[in-house]
Parts: C-alpha cells; structure tokens; sequence
C-alpha cells in the first residue's frame, strides 16, 4: 500500500513542525497550534478527509520524525538543499522568503560588504535558510548558529552576542514589533540572488504523497486559498491579534 | 513597566501552569516506575551473580555515559527501526525509566553494599534464604543509606525531564521556549520556568537534607 | 537498523566530530577546575560559623539544586548583558558549568569532610596541631581518598552537561552532531556517534574513579 | 554431632585451614583457643557454610555441609551461630530479633513465635527488654538477645566466635553466666574463646590452633596448667602475664 | 601536676561530672575504673580539654585549662593522649605519624622530628615498623606506635583511655609492658583501665568511678582486696568472677 493509502486507512495526517517560527507555526496565546503552514496543513488534512495531527519537536527532532516514521510530513522553514534532498524528498517550494541582513540601529553596516569581515559576528538559526544563505554570502564573517526560533537571533543581537543576522525577513519582521521601537533595522538590499524556497519534506518512498502535496498547492493557488492564507500571515499581521 | 510586565505574566501563566502539571506527570510517574526498576536493579548488582552483574554493569554504564538527550532519540527515532513505536509521552517516560533508573539502581546497589557483611552472615546463620535476608534484614537497613540520595536524585531526574520537550511533549521547559517564541521577555519567562522548577525541586531537597540528618544518627 | 549506517559519512563528518570532542574535553577541563575552586571556598564557607559567609552559600548552593542548567544557562546569556556585562558564549558556558557543578562538589566536598571520623580530629587536637594543620594534614587528606571518586561522578555529569552548551551556540560534541545531522539530514549516525564518544570519555572517567576509590580511600585500621 | 575429616581451606595463597580431623560428639562443650589469625573463627564458619572449604569434608548431624545438594536452611537451623560483633537486626527490637527466624524458616505462627521469643528473653534474663531496639541495650544485653536469638531455633548446636571479647569487662560476666547455663543442659558448644574461667568450668576439652593446624588439645586443666607443646605455653603465658 | 576544683559537667541533661575534686602530682600514675558511662573518659578528656566543662576549674601546670586565654597548643603539646582506637593518621606511616606534630607544632626541623621519632619507635620497639602504614600493623603495634607518637612531645604527663581495651589478649601485654616502663619512668600517668595486673604493679593510687562521682580512691592492694563501698565491690567481684 502507499504511503497516501496508509493515511487515509488511519484516518490522521502526522505532520511534524517546530513551533518556534512565527508566523508559519507556532504556539499561540491559548496554547494552540497556529501559523501559515498549519493552516496549509489543515487544509492538506481536510481535503483528504482526515484528522490533522501536529506533532511539535525541536529542530533537532525534525528529521528523524520523518525519518523514523513518527510524521508523514515535515513542515518547517526549510531550505531544500541538494545534500539534504539527498535523505528526504522535498516537494515544490510553497513559498520563496528573501533572507535579510538587520542589525541594531546604532550599528554602522550598510552593505553587505560591511557585514562581510572577519570582525563581525552575525547569528543565524542553526539548520535553517539564513544558515546556508550566509555562510555562502557572508564567508568572512564569523557566524554563530542558534536553536530555539528566530527570536533567539534577535535576542542575541539585542544582548550584544552578535553585531548582525541573518534570517529570512518575515521571520524577523514578525518579531520586530516585540523589541523596542526602532532598535533593530532591516539592511535595504536583500541577501542572495534572489528569492529562497521553503518546502516541506516527505520520506522518499512517499512518492504518491509527494505529488499529492504538489498537486494540493497547485489547487489552493487556483482557486485563492493560497493567497488568503499568504495575506493574513504573511503581509499583514493581524493574526497577533487573533493568535 | 512593572504593571505591563505583570499583566504579561498573568496572561501567559495558565500556559504555565500547563506545563507544570506536564512536568509533575512525567516526573511523577517516571520516579516511580525508576525506584521500582532501579531497585531491582540493584538488588542484581549487589548480588553475586556474575553475568547478571555485568549485564546490569554495561546497561548502566550507557545510560550514565551517554547525554540523556541522546539516549531520548535513541527511543524515540531508532527503537521504531527496530519495532517499537511510541507516541511522545510513552517515549518520554520510556527514556526517563531507562535513565533514571540506572542512577537508582547505583545507589540502591551501593546502600546494600554498605550494610555490614555480618548482617547477612547472622540472618544466614539462622536459615534464611538469600531473598529472605535480602528483603527482612538488609533492604530495611539500607534505606537509611538510600533514601537520602535517592530523594536527590528525584530532584536531579525532575530536572532532567526537561529534556523531553526535545520530542515535544509540551512540559515546562517547552513552554518556556515556544513562549519565549512569541514575547520579548525571555529573562522573564525563563526565571518563570526557573521558580516553578524550584517550587517542586525545592522542597525535595528539604526533604533530602532532612532525611540525611535524620538517618545519621 | 545498522543496515544502512552510513560509515562513510560519518568518516567524512570525522574532522568534525573531533572538533567537537577537543572543544568538549576543553571546555569540562575548565570548567570542573574552575568549579572544584568555586567548590571549595563555597565548602569552606557553608562549614565556616560565620554567618554572613555560611547562609549566601547555602542559599546559592540550593538555587543551583533546585533549578535546571538550561535555565541558569539562558540566564547568565541573557542576562548578564542586561546588567551590562557581555561576556562571550564559550565563557559564559564555562562560568555556568562553574556555577553549577560547584555548588554540587561543595557539597561532596562537605560529606567528605563529614566522613573523616571524629577521633582523627581529636587525635589532631591532642597533639596541639591548630585548626589549619588539623585540616591541611589530618582531615583533608583522608576527605580526599572518599571524595575523588564522587568528584569524577560528579565530572562525568559535567561532560554531559557540556552538550546543552550547544543552545548558546557552543561548538562541541553534541553540536557537531547536530549540525552533521542538519547538513546530510543522517540523525541516527551522528546521534550515535556523539554517544559513541560520550562513552569514551565516560568509561576513562570511570576507570579513573574505581581505580581512585581502591587506591585512596583509607580506613581507619583498628 | 560434627565431624571434620581432613578439612583444608585457603584465602587466595594462605593456607588457614591444614588438614583438619576433628571429632565433636553430641553433647560436647569444646573451647577454642590459639592466637589472632590462627583460623579458629574460620574453623567454625565452615561448620554451617559461612565460608567454603576447598578440601575434605564436615559431616554435622549426617549431613555434609559442603555438599550442593544439602539443604542449608534444615543445616542452619539445627545450628546456632554467636558473632563476636552480636550483629541482632538494628532496624528490629530484640523480640522482633528473636522470632524472625522462627517465623520465617520454621513457618509458625506469629502468636507460637512470640511466645518462643518471651520464653528465650526470659531465660537471658531480659523479659523486660522485648521491645527494646539494640541501640538502647548495652553490649552484653545485645549479646544475650542474640544467644536467646539463637536458641528460639532450638538448635543442637551452638557455635560461638569470641562472643565476649567486644564487652566491657563487667559485662563478661552476664554473658557466660547465660553460656555456662546452656552448657549445663548439655548443648553441643564450640566456643572460641580466651576466657579460661569459663574454659575450666564447663568446657569438655580446649583445642590449640596455630596457623591453620589443630596444635594440641586437652581437657582445660591440663591444657591451661601443663600445656605440652611450647607454642601452647608461649600463648598462655602471654593472655596470663597482664 | 593535675588539680580539678569542683568541677561540674553535663550532657544536655545528663551530669556526667558531679562536683569532682582531685589531685594528682607531678609523677603520680592514677588508676580510673568504674562501670562503663561512669564518666571515666570524659573525666581525662577534660583535661586537655575535649570536652568544655560547665562549672569548676581544672588546673594543669599552672595553667587553668577552661580559661578562654589559656594557650591551648601549649597545654596540649604537655599533655600526650592515648585513645582506645589508636586514632593513628591512616594516610601517614608510622614515622609520619610520629613527626606531625613535632615538626608542626614545635616547629623542629624534620631531620631532628625523625631522630627522636626513629627513638621513639625503638623504646616502643618497633624500630622496623618505621614505615608500615598503621593498616599494616596489628592493633598492638598500632597502639604502641600511638603511645610513641604521644611520647615524641616529651609531654609531662600522659593519659591513657582504656588503651588496651581494643586488643587482642595476647596483644594486650606488649602494650602494658610499654606503659609499665613509662611509669616506671616518671611521667605523670592518668590511666582509665580495668587490667588489674598493671594497677597493681605500678599504680600509685587508684580511683572508683560511677555516675559522675569520684566512689572511692585508694592504693590498688587495698582497693582490688579490701573494697571500702559496696558498690566498688560490687564492681570488683563483677570483673573478677569470669
Ligand atoms: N575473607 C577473607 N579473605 C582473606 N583472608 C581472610 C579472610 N578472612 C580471614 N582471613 C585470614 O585468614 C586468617 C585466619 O583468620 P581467622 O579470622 O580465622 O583467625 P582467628 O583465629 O579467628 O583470629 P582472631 O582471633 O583475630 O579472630 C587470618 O590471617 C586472616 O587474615
Ligand atoms: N558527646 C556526648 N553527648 C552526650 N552524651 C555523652 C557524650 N559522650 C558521652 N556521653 C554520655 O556520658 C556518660 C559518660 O560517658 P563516658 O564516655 O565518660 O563513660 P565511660 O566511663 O568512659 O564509659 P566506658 O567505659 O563505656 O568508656 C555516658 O552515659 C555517655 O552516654
Ligand atoms: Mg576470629
Ligand atoms: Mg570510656
């Protein structure tokens, strides 16, 4: 039987997230699962008339869920690279972020080439696409990589550990309104070429639900359920105050 | 800017208190199911059967040589390859009766171990059989020697079970993380999660430097 | 499950790992000798009748005790800065690890005392050797033999604390595993590569502690 | 009845028991003498199989001790043992103590057991120190509970290792009275012992060690009086001199 | 010289001293026996001061020992002190023992500690046990090579706490025969014993303890044969029957 077959028989969708990263998932103020990719996956879970189960690990727990079988799915901010694709299968990318640059506002960097010298520390989510995003673009600099959500980052930059970082903007954006107004700024010119995938993973005998997954975005794209979850997630933020 | 903070806490601490509740059932249920191993345990490792005895040794050996952490994934992820497959809460009272019990069996082990050897030689001496001097005359005996460190090792394995959240069991830790995750004041949250630790920590170690005072005399 | 272990990977990942290891033995090399200082002088002052000394101690001894490293982690990180002193991650896990396994050898430190027994300290007494000879010749010697192999115990339990270092962005063992496994996305071998190494270094303080609990511990021969 | 026949025992190279023969009829108060590390506590470990033996074989009450098919609980029964250290059960009072192993290993009721125990304590003179714990009883009242724990088995044998040495001097007194009591009622006794008042009262002969060999033995008044061997005389003469 | 002045002593609740008053010259050996808890060593712990008094005085050379000004380390460097369980520094060999406190107390160079050391040793004649650690030795040795560590103080005045009490009977001797040529020699003794024999041979005087008081004091002939309370008798008859 497929691995599709094996979900519908069960009647639950495993997905497994870090609810470290707003706005795509996260925990919100009644302790509820919420964010973008929640949706998305809930979405997934209704079409195939089953239960959504999300399961919530650390990074660290992300991969071997999928890997041992515990999620069909892995939802998270993550960057498709061609080493990792090598484990797990990655779908289509369901959205492009553009990593970004920010520092505090006193800070004097204003290119990249300010930020890319052996003296500047710049924090980066450990495993994510600002991870692999700056230490291609910023080889110079000295990075560190942190767990626990994009805020971590931020906080570091705010107590002093790092003189920049590296995420992708809306992870930051998202955060920005929680510090001090003004404190912290986006560098103007993005980082990269252009702008970077996010995908979910599925196990690479999963071949039926890889293209199911495909084919869902494909749908949710035309008929505009994909742009209302991307408006009220992604571009506004009025889920704070719903979430 | 005290208030704002206030009405923060008090906005978030049902979440909390949440995560206590998670942390005092793990805890809770893992001591148990570690004292009754653990014990067992010890009793094989204080015992003159040899093979037992190492077998039990080299099991110990791993689950103190090796970050709990570690040993978390090992049941979580690759005990499915291996036919078992368990939801995050098993898995987590799994990998803590794993742990916790072989810290318990150590001190069970060398409590037995410190009642004199005459102890056992007179209660042979009158006909009882080696399980009959273990359970009449020695293990009463012992608690005084086990009990006091084995109430700091509750504290100690309480705190371990803030490991777990690594497979998202949603305990206090967590909750401190994916909080932290959605307001700014980390140092708040986190000395939140730190007192709640303490309010369930603390009195264990009263506990324990009352027991050690009072089984020294 | 060791069907598809990848042992190349792992050779490749090797440079790594040893990294990690060397970073790990550095930092627990410090730190439990900055500890075994803390240690110390928290022991001496909790058995001290002063009280301005005695009751900080205790109160610090038993704050470390009841709360996770993590948070004490986060807390130095995060904190300190707000206090306007920025001190860098490897130190600031360093002084964590400090501050929490010397509360822990305070109190070994402590029973060791205890256990020499009450006739050696008269016998001391009775010669004239004052309060420091007593402790310099007669009771610190013999607390040493009954807390070397506690103390390793309590080394051991350092090296491992080590790993949560990794949260700080601390690059040692554990987070040369996790970087290995966000990289080539191979959970199982770099988890158990890291426990691998874990064990080494687990079996030399083990050994170090039987063989410290045979050769140093005196009784008293009657 | 015990009965060593060519009984050889060795802790790693020292050879403590040398070749053994020895011959304990029913009834038979032996005191054991010889100085510290001669092997006498050994000797009489072996006796209920405190300690293995390597060579030979001890027979008590037709049973061979080292035998794997023998039956140790039915052996240990018949067998009281009397430590110099009392070692009675700290966390139990003296009645407790006492009825353990009846209860235990004979499997009679609690009631009969405690009537047993009222009954030893009573003939140790301690009826009213049932409920004391051994902590609260001073030493020769812990060694007492403990004869009185031995005999509520109703052994045919009591073997005693140095049961008075660990005493004060006033409470030497109290104990032996108790041991020569149960000498009296004819009791198979093996005593280790340096106590030669109680030897030349009651004991039926006194046994010589020296490392690991049974050197001479003799009834008391000869053996004390008229050693025959020299290294018997040099150890009286010393345990006498002070 | 040794003068205690009405001195009181309690434990919580317990009045282990009950109005003492005593005194010993300069090269007297006093013989203490009494039931055990009689108070006996907390009587000559008192005197170099391991245990505070609660009213009295005592007096040694001169100086009054519970004074809060008294120069403890002299009084103590006077005064050797010999316990029932040795108390040797296990981590140190017998010769380490020996020059602790010379060279840390009376801060003599180590070469001229291990000289008299080495003496000592000899005049406990154990010159070739110089470097065995006390867990090599036997408890004899162990308690002669105590003696020799208090000795190496040249102190004025030694007490003695049950030292052979811990013995083995014929181990007994060898530390008697040690004790027997100190008093011989001169030193003040102060000796809590029950071995007759050394009372009788080189007391001067002999003091009955029991709870706390000072019974009765006599020449040891008088004392061990002619008894004047009931309750020294009493005591004496115990010790001797067995
Ligand atoms: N468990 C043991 N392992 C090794 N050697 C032992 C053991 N028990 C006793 N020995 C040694 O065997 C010898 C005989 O010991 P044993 O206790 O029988 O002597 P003993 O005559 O009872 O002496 P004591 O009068 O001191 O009690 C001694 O040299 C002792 O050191
Ligand atoms: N540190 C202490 N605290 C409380 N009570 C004590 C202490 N030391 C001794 N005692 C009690 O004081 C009394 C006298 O004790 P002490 O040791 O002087 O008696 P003793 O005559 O030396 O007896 P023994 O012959 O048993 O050595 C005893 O009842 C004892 O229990
Ligand atoms: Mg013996
Ligand atoms: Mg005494």
């Amino acid at each position: 039987a497929s691995n599709l077959d094996e979900i519908v028989k069960r009647g639950e969708l495993r997905v497994a997230v870090q609810s470290g990263a707003a706005p795509y998932a996260f925990v919100d103020k009644h302790g509820n699962q919420a964010g973008s990719m929640i949706d998305f996956t809930q979405g997934m879970a209704d079409a195939m008339g089953v239960k959504l189960k999300v399961l919530d690990y650390d990074w660290d727990g992300l991969i071997p869920a999928l890997l041992s079988g515990k999620a069909d799915i892995l939802a998270a901010d993550m960057t498709p690279t061609l080493k990792r694709a090598l484990k797990v299968t990655f779908t289509d990318p369901w959205i492009h972020v553009q990593p970004c640059i920010f520092t505090t506002t006193g800070a004097g960097y204003q290119t990249l080439a300010d930020v890319n010298k052996p003296e500047v520390t710049v924090g980066v989510l450990l495993g994510s696409t600002g991870e692999v995003i700056a230490k291609k673009y910023l080889p110079n600099a000295k990075i560190k990589s942190y767990k626990g959500g994009g805020r971590m980052v931020v906080q570091a930059l705010t107590a002093g550990h790092v003189d920049a970082g590296v995420n992708d903007d809306l992870a930051v954006l998202t955060v920005l309104p929680d510090f001090p107004p003004n404190s912290i700024r986006l560098l103007d010119k993005r980082l990269g070429q252009g702008k970077d995938p996010l995908a979910f993973a599925v196990r690479p005998d999963s071949v039926n639900l890889w293209q199911w997954i495909n084919l869902y975005f494909g749908t949710v794209r035309a008929n505009g359920d994909y742009a209302k979850n991307i408006a009220y997630w992604m571009d506004g933020t009025d889920w704070k105050n719903d979430h | 800017m005290m208030a704002f903070y206030f009405s923060r806490l008090v906005e978030i601490f049902p979440f909390f208190l949440t995560g206590l509740w998670m942390t005092t059932k793990v805890a809770f249920i893992s001591l148990i199911t570690c004292t009754l191993i653990g014990f067992i345990l010890g009793m094989i490792r204080a015992s003159n059967n040899v093979l037992l005895k190492r077998l039990v040794g080299i099991y110990v050996a791993f689950a103190r040589g090796t970050p709990f952490v570690v040993q978390i994934f090992i049941v979580f992820f690759i005990f499915p390859e291996w036919g078992l497959q368990l939801e995050a809460f098993p898995a987590a009272l799994l990998a803590m009766a794993i742990m916790g019990s072989a810290f318990v069996c150590e001190i069970v082990a060398s409590g037995i171990n410190s009642i004199p050897k005459g102890q056992w030689e007179s209660a042979a001496s009158s006909g009882l059989s080696k399980m009959q001097q273990l359970r009449l005359v020695i293990l009463p005996q012992s608690m005084k020697v086990i009990v006091p460190p084995l109430v700091g090792q509750y504290v100690l394995l309480i705190k371990d079970t803030s490991v777990v959240s690594v497979i998202g069991v949603m305990e206090l830790t967590r909750v401190g993380w994916v909080t932290v995750v959605r307001i700014p004041e980390g140092l708040m949250v986190f000395a939140l999660v730190g007192v709640l630790y303490f309010s369930i920590s603390y009195p264990l170690i009263l506990l324990s430097n009352y027991l050690e005072r009072r089984m020294a005399i | 499950m060791l069907d598809n272990f990848n042992f190349r990977i792992i050779f490749e990942y090797l440079p790594l790992f040893l990294n990690g290891l060397k970073f790990t033995f550095l930092i627990s090399l410090v730190a439990l000798f900055l500890a075994l200082i803390t240690g110390i002088i928290a022991c001496a002052c909790r058995i001290s009748s002063i009280k301005v000394l005695k009751y900080p101690v205790i109160a610090y001894i038993e704050i470390i005790r009841s709360t996770p490293l993590l948070v004490q982690i986060y807390f130095l990180y995060f904190g300190l800065p707000t206090l306007g002193i920025r001190v860098p991650e490897i130190q600031t896990g360093i002084i964590a690890l400090m501050l929490n396994s010397g509360a822990y050898i305070a109190e070994i430190i402590r029973a060791g005392i205890n256990s020499v027994d009450q006739g050696q300290i008269e016998a001391g007494l009775s010669s004239g050797l004052n309060y420091v000879q007593r402790m310099r010749f007669i009771i610190l010697p013999q607390a040493l033999g009954v807390t070397v192999p506690p103390l390793l115990g309590q080394a051991i339990v350092l090296v491992k604390d080590t790993s949560l270092l990794s949260l700080i962005s601390v690059v040692e063992l554990t987070r040369s595993g996790q970087t290995m496994t966000s990289e080539r996305f191979m959970p199982s071998e770099a988890f158990l590569t890291v426990a691998f190494f874990y064990m080494c270094i687990y079996f030399c303080l083990k050994a170090l502690a039987d063989w410290s609990q045979r050769k140093l511990i005196f009784r008293e021969a009657y | 009845m015990i009965e060593f026949k060519g009984v050889n025992k060795w802790f790693d190279k020292l050879h403590v028991l040398n070749q053994i023969n020895l011959m304990i009829p029913k009834g038979e108060v032996l005191v054991i003498c010889g100085p510290s590390g001669s092997g006498k506590s050994t000797l009489i470990r072996c006796i209920n199989k405190l300690e293995p033996i390597q060579k030979g074989e001890i027979i008590v009450n037709e049973m061979s001790v080292h035998k794997p098919t023998t039956n140790l609980t039915k052996l240990r029964a018949e067998i009281g043992f009397i430590f110099q250290q009392f070692h009675l059960y700290p966390h139990m009072t003296a009645l407790q103590n006492i009825m353990l192993a009846p209860v235990n290993v004979k499997k009679i009721t609690k009631v009969e057991a405690e009537k047993i125990a009222r009954q030893k304590l009573e003939r140790v003179g301690l009826s009213e120190k049932a409920d004391s714990y051994p902590a609260q009883l001073s030493g020769g009242q812990q060694q007492r509970v403990a004869i009185a724990r031995g005999l509520a088995m109703s052994p045919e044998i009591m073997l005693f290792d140095e049961p008075t040495s660990a005493l004060d001097p006033e409470m030497i007194g109290e104990v032996l009275d108790v041991m020569v009591s149960l000498a009296l009622e004819g009791i198979t006794m093996c005593v280790v012992t340096h106590e030669m008042g109680f030897a030349k009262k009651v004991a039926d002969r006194v046994l010589f060690m020296d490392e690991g060999k049974i050197i001479e033995t003799g009834k008391p008044t000869d053996f004390f009086d008229n050693p025959k061997t020299e290294r018997a005389a040099d150890f009286i003469s010393k345990i006498l001199t002070h």
